[in-house]
């Protein structure tokens, strides 16, 4: 037995010992933790587990020991997730702070700032919201406005951001700022600072669909210490493209999470329109529905291949954007066709007259309508693709 | 023939544009909705409406309308969908009053139509059983006996059922849900005893209910037209119904499309406004012409309704058909085209698509009228 | 009775007493007179109702009479029109020097230019053709390189026209030659030539449809005298403007009369696909085919609803581009239905093993594809659309 | 499980793409076609192809095959797309050899799949009977006597059928048209007494026949597998098929997709390339897309075969639609994006166009595989 399978050995064991049953189920979205200064624990095993999993530093298992990271090499890593995923171990802590600012800071931190605030993101002592978009600033996020004022011994900082995700229940922000007016792309920097300090408000943003997330975020002469800068000063923009790269990723899945929940459309179509002789009574319907649910069994071919060429190292670039289109597109349709297979039973907002699945269906088809739009609109991907993959002129 | 407004016609689309404008923007459905308003209507609006004639556009004189026809009230409905105004329009002036005049005893007639024309009485329609629209498939069972005839059982998605004063019912005398024949109606009493309403909250914040029919009792002269044989009636009623909500929904796509390429003037992303991208321009000039033709069939559909033309059914499908896919296409643009912001509680825009699927699913969506459209043209 | 009752009842016993019984009927495309030096009459009584039609000078009713035409007022052509529709009379003359030239030079032609050009036009002795579209000006028609030297007497022209339709059958041509390389539309004249003039040279094209009546033109150091010129020097923009306006609503015309040659496509569906109880027996594209015939039906009433508006004073503008876009387009789309429906038997090239129906259809379903381009395509429409109609920025 | 190829498999493509390029370039089916060539292919290339090997590509070593399997076969048909080369791979390769593999007998199969990898043999599957693929509508009669079987009926779009040596002519032995069951399968010579062939010119410019059997008449040993139950091995070799010419679409539709991606950057108009155009880059952009997609069905479908798992009836079906769709569109978006110099016969873009149509109708068109699919998926 190699060392690897050694390590593979242990921590199965580990896993089995200390993952409590009830975290080896699918998680209900309410039951995430996101820890933070005020951390919320629905279940009580979540608590066990979350405790059990910082102990063994296993919530950043790659990241340097010296900076609260678990320390494990690359293979362990990937042993850690395989065996997680065969227990179907829950994530222990969502958090921003790990998938996001992480690896901007260990890219571009100081050791300072590594050391502050590595550790308690590793721990979940502090959840954190990020600042990109702004109400002028959305496909065009270069032309970010937020205002941050050299002012000797700090930055002053003025301005609003949107769709600052959770930011009202965050502790912290990572925030893409103007540091020079004079110029676009090189006049931004990347500031981190606390939420609580003078002159942030946030307030969530209504949705089509109902209450969200997203929020509002506004800066009126927050003092910033200088050293809370990442980077060098009007280097904003290279970690801003790291980070957008990766949320392009996220809104894919999210994507594709959001259309989770809901049964295949076939099986919607069948529950509504009745499905005499095993087919689904309104063949004009059923044909959309067979090509909708074709499309998606290409889609996920078409990933699988791109995660095999990727590993295979002959990945021909453009797949992100165009997972993200069409990911993005489909999801929309396929609401759209469960909402014709529903009829007036999908039009309800809230009461007891619907029932949930019903209310929720009504819901995410609003939903969905924004996936194309977050995290790089569909026009945008469209014009990626026409850029790098095809290579057409400007 | 003529597709064009007449003059009287054009003072009147003119007039109801301002009207809807000032009196019942999208602000003020906004305010019903989150003032979480039991009636989901502005009642004082309405007589004010029914002073201007609107709620006898379709009635003769003789019970005090003013006989504007179809195409009349077809700018009239087109206006209210420019601002979404919730309004008994459909119920009342597009579904009831062209019912009880086509099929109503005199004294049926002299008891409603007059205090329809005045804005006193609401009707509505009690119809669907389903959760997509198939007349036919009427189960609700209306048992005669020597007193009457009773009532059992449920209807759904009935426009402004909660407010109504009075009710038509369309019951099933004879026969078997799916034919044709064996439809009776009867009016009902919105307080009647056995019935009740829910309201439903729907994604459009308009007015529609849930009713049960638990031993609901009538008299003999609830039967509103012949017994087992309302599905002529009902279905010529459906389809100015289908032709006038079509009206309601141009309205809504010109409007989503006018403020969207408003906001591609404005909007700018690097350094110019965003309608000066191609791809955007090209999906705007598309939408152009899915307008222009529902406009087209709008007209045609109204004409001939007014000129009780045998291809009034095909038209209603016609006209009912692209006006779902025109407003799909226009309101789903309409939100991508705003970005962030049309996703938005705050911004308008999002009303005009969820009022569209409302739309779509009332009296047949596109799907059940091209399947009725080629039946009817004989394939 | 009024004057223009008096001309109405004469016009109609002149029609009823003149126009051979067999000019009643729908012409076939091949019985089309066209004139020129060496004219076709497929038909005898083509000649006969030529001959009367240009005794009348009703070829060209609202022409003056000096210059050969019939001299009738607006209302009296109306009136010849209604009456010629009532009794389905034949066009006596097709002619683009009726439809594209003679406007012109009754516009801008000197009082020289019209006494030569326009009675052998209205005679039908003269067969003319256009010269516009290069090899490298398409869409971008001004770009037009084909190029007319002054040489003191004459104009000296060399270049290439394509897209020249029936040149290889016409007498003369009418040509927008550059005569100003220094600026783009400023620097466009239009000329007049005889097609027998040395150094012209036509050959008709081969489409993927198969052999056409367009035309590939060459000239090599042509001599063109100057009072061939029409129009100021430099002018011809003005002209072609016009001209291309008039183009535009002949092909969506005839696109519509491509299609019109075959059965709408649901006899065609019902005919491949079988109607078991009056439905066409494949329910999706059952569903196609209803969408096509009521978009159909709806651009029908768009265009009569554009009519009205028209004569009405009302018309909102945009109105061309809008059928030209959407006309083009269902009719591609209606061919594309028809092959799906017919199936195998709608692959046929040429030979006996198909009927002519469907090696018709074929080809159609093949020249349709050059509706969307010729005459401007639908990119260069919707951008017409989005310009002048929705007044959107450049 | 992988979707990727491996080093076997690409070079195969890579050898295949020269040879297609340099031997068989459209110019070479242009000569074939203005020649009026009779055969319609060119039969020493043919035999070179064989030498590599290609003919044998699905056949074991037993019988002088390489035995690479379908997704080594996948490869060449791709490559064969791109040049929309016309040789007998589908009708020998694809069909016939893997026919008489499965279902032959030992006999048939030394007498048969040797001369086939030697390039000798050219076979046809004589199957079609109406403008619709529709297997078991077979209506061909096959009656036995005491000497073998009489064959009367027709065939339709029997590809390479003028050129073939042998026919496997599907039959009905029993049942009626529509029934899946008595369906008999015989190897009928080219060259049988009562046998019609007729060249069908296709739009094309590919190879096929329209067949009639007048008493044909073949002995015992002709029949090829079990008497009554062809439909099986037939379904299984025709999925096939399906998902082989799914390849030689893909193989169209990324070389259509790639001369127009190089034609809009060097067409100029208004002093710009036709491709830094907006809308065309998006409808680009678009079609890059659905390829991907195809091509990742294409692979998991071959996939499938060589692994003979039980969802290749499935994928075969999603392959085919998903070429069919993609086919389509980038054909035509490819002749509108040339413009003028698209409709000319001068310029190839049309070959593809012409091509496409015919694959798309080359068993079963998207519509059919749509139904199948969600037929075998239980909706």
């Amino acid at each position: 037995m190699n060392a690897l399978e050694r390590f593979r050995a242990k921590t199965r064991t580990w896993l089995e010992e200390n993952c409590p049953l009830s975290m080896r189920t699918p998680m209900p979205e309410e039951e995430r933790v996101w820890g933070g200064r005020q951390p919320k624990f629905e279940n009580p095993d979540s608590k066990i587990w979350f405790d059990r999993m910082v102990a063994q530093a296993w919530t950043v298992p790659a990241w340097p020991k010296e900076y609260g990271g678990g320390g494990l090499s690359r293979e362990e890593s990937i042993i850690l997730g395989e065996e997680m995923g065969r227990l179907k171990c829950r994530v222990p802590l969502f958090s921003f702070g790990i998938s996001m600012l992480g690896p901007v800071l260990l890219k571009y931190g100081t050791p300072e700032q590594k050391a502050k605030h590595l550790p308690p993101i590793a721990r979940g002592e502090l959840r954190w919201c990020q600042g990109y978009s702004e109400p002028g600033a959305g496909s065009d996020l270069a032309s970010l406005k937020t205002r941050a004022e050299d002012k000797g011994n700090h930055y002053l900082v003025n301005g609003q951001k949107v769709w600052t995700s959770y930011a009202h229940l965050a502790d912290w922000i990572f925030c893409l700022v103007r540091t020079d007016t004079t110029t676009k792309h090189a006049g931004i920097s990347f500031l981190l600072f606390d939420m609580t300090t003078p002159g942030v408000e946030t307030r969530p943003i209504a949705l089509i669909s109902g209450g969200s997330f997203f929020c509002e975020t506004f800066f009126e002469d927050v003092i910033v210490p200088k050293d809370q800068l990442v980077g060098k000063l009007n280097g904003g923009w290279d970690i801003a493209k790291q980070l957008l790269q990766h949320e392009r990723g996220m809104i894919a899945q999210i994507g594709r999470a959001i259309g989770g929940k809901v049964p295949p459309v076939y099986k919607v179509a069948k529950k509504y329109l009745g499905d005499e002789n095993g087919k689904i009574d309104d063949p004009a319907l059923r044909d959309a529905v067979v090509q909708h649910t074709m499309n998606d069994r290409a889609f996920d071919l078409t990933i699988k291949r791109a995660a095999q060429e990727s590993e295979a190292g002959t990945a021909s670039g453009g797949a992100s954007s165009m997972f993200k289109f069409y990911g993005t597109e489909q999801n929309k349709k396929k609401f759209e066709l469960i909402m014709k297979c529903v009829g007036t039973n999908g039009l309800g907002w809230e009461g007891d007259e619907f029932d949930d699945d019903e209310l929720m269906i009504c819901r995410t088809w609003l939903r969905s309508k924004g996936n194309s739009i977050e995290g790089g609109t569909s026009e945008i991907q469209l014009n990626v693709i026409a850029k790098r993959v095809l290579e057409l002129p400007d | 023939m003529s597709l064009l407004l007449n003059e009287e016609q054009t003072l009147l689309k003119d007039y109801t544009h301002s009207f809807f404008g000032e009196k019942l923007p999208i602000s003020a459905l906004r305010a019903l909705r989150d003032g979480k308003n039991e009636t989901g209507f502005d009642r004082d609006l309405w007589r004010q409406m029914a002073e201007m004639g609107w709620a006898g556009v379709l009635l003769p004189e003789t019970y005090g309308g003013v006989d504007f026809g179809y195409k009349g009230l077809g700018q009239v409905l087109e206006e209210s969908g420019r601002t979404l105004a919730a309004t008994p329009l459909v119920s009342t002036v597009l579904l009831s009053a062209p019912l009880v005049l086509e099929v109503g005893s005199d004294a049926q007639k002299q008891n409603i139509l007059p205090a329809i024309v005045s804005g006193d009485l609401i009707l509505a329609l009690a119809l669907e059983e389903t959760p997509r629209h198939t007349p036919a498939n009427t189960a609700l069972h209306a048992e005669a006996d020597s007193d009457g005839y009773i009532l059992n059982g449920a209807k759904t998605f009935v426009l402004d059922g909660h407010i109504a004063d009075q009710l038509i019912v369309v019951t099933r005398t004879s026969g078997a849900p799916g034919d044709v024949d064996g439809l009776s109606m009867f009016l009902v009493d919105g307080g009647a005893n056995g019935l009740t309403r829910k309201r439903t909250t729907l994604v459009d914040s308009r007015n529609a209910a849930n009713l049960t029919f638990n031993n609901v009792r009538v008299e003999p002269d609830a039967l509103l037209g012949p017994v087992d044989r309302a599905y002529g009636a009902l279905e010529a009623v459906l389809d100015g119904a289908r032709i006038g909500l079509a009206a309601e929904m141009l309205g809504s796509g010109l409007e989503a499309f006018k403020r969207t390429i408003e906001y591609l003037k404005i909007r700018e992303q690097f350094g110019v406004p965003i309608g000066s991208f191609q791809a955007l321009k090209h999906r705007a000039a598309l939408m152009f012409c899915e307008l222009e033709l529902t406009k087209s069939t709008v007209l045609e559909a109204l004409t001939a309704l007014d000129e009780k033309r045998s291809d009034v059914p095909q038209l209603a499908s016609l006209a009912k058909a692209k006006a779902c896919e025109m407003i799909e296409l226009v309101t789903n643009e309409a939100v991508q085209m705003h970005g962030g912001i049309g996703m938005t509680d705050e911004e308008e825009i999002g009303f005009f698509m969820k009022r569209a699927r409302v739309a779509q699913q009332t009296f047949g969506d596109a799907g059940f009228h091209r399947d009725r459209y080629a039946t009817l043209m004989g394939f």
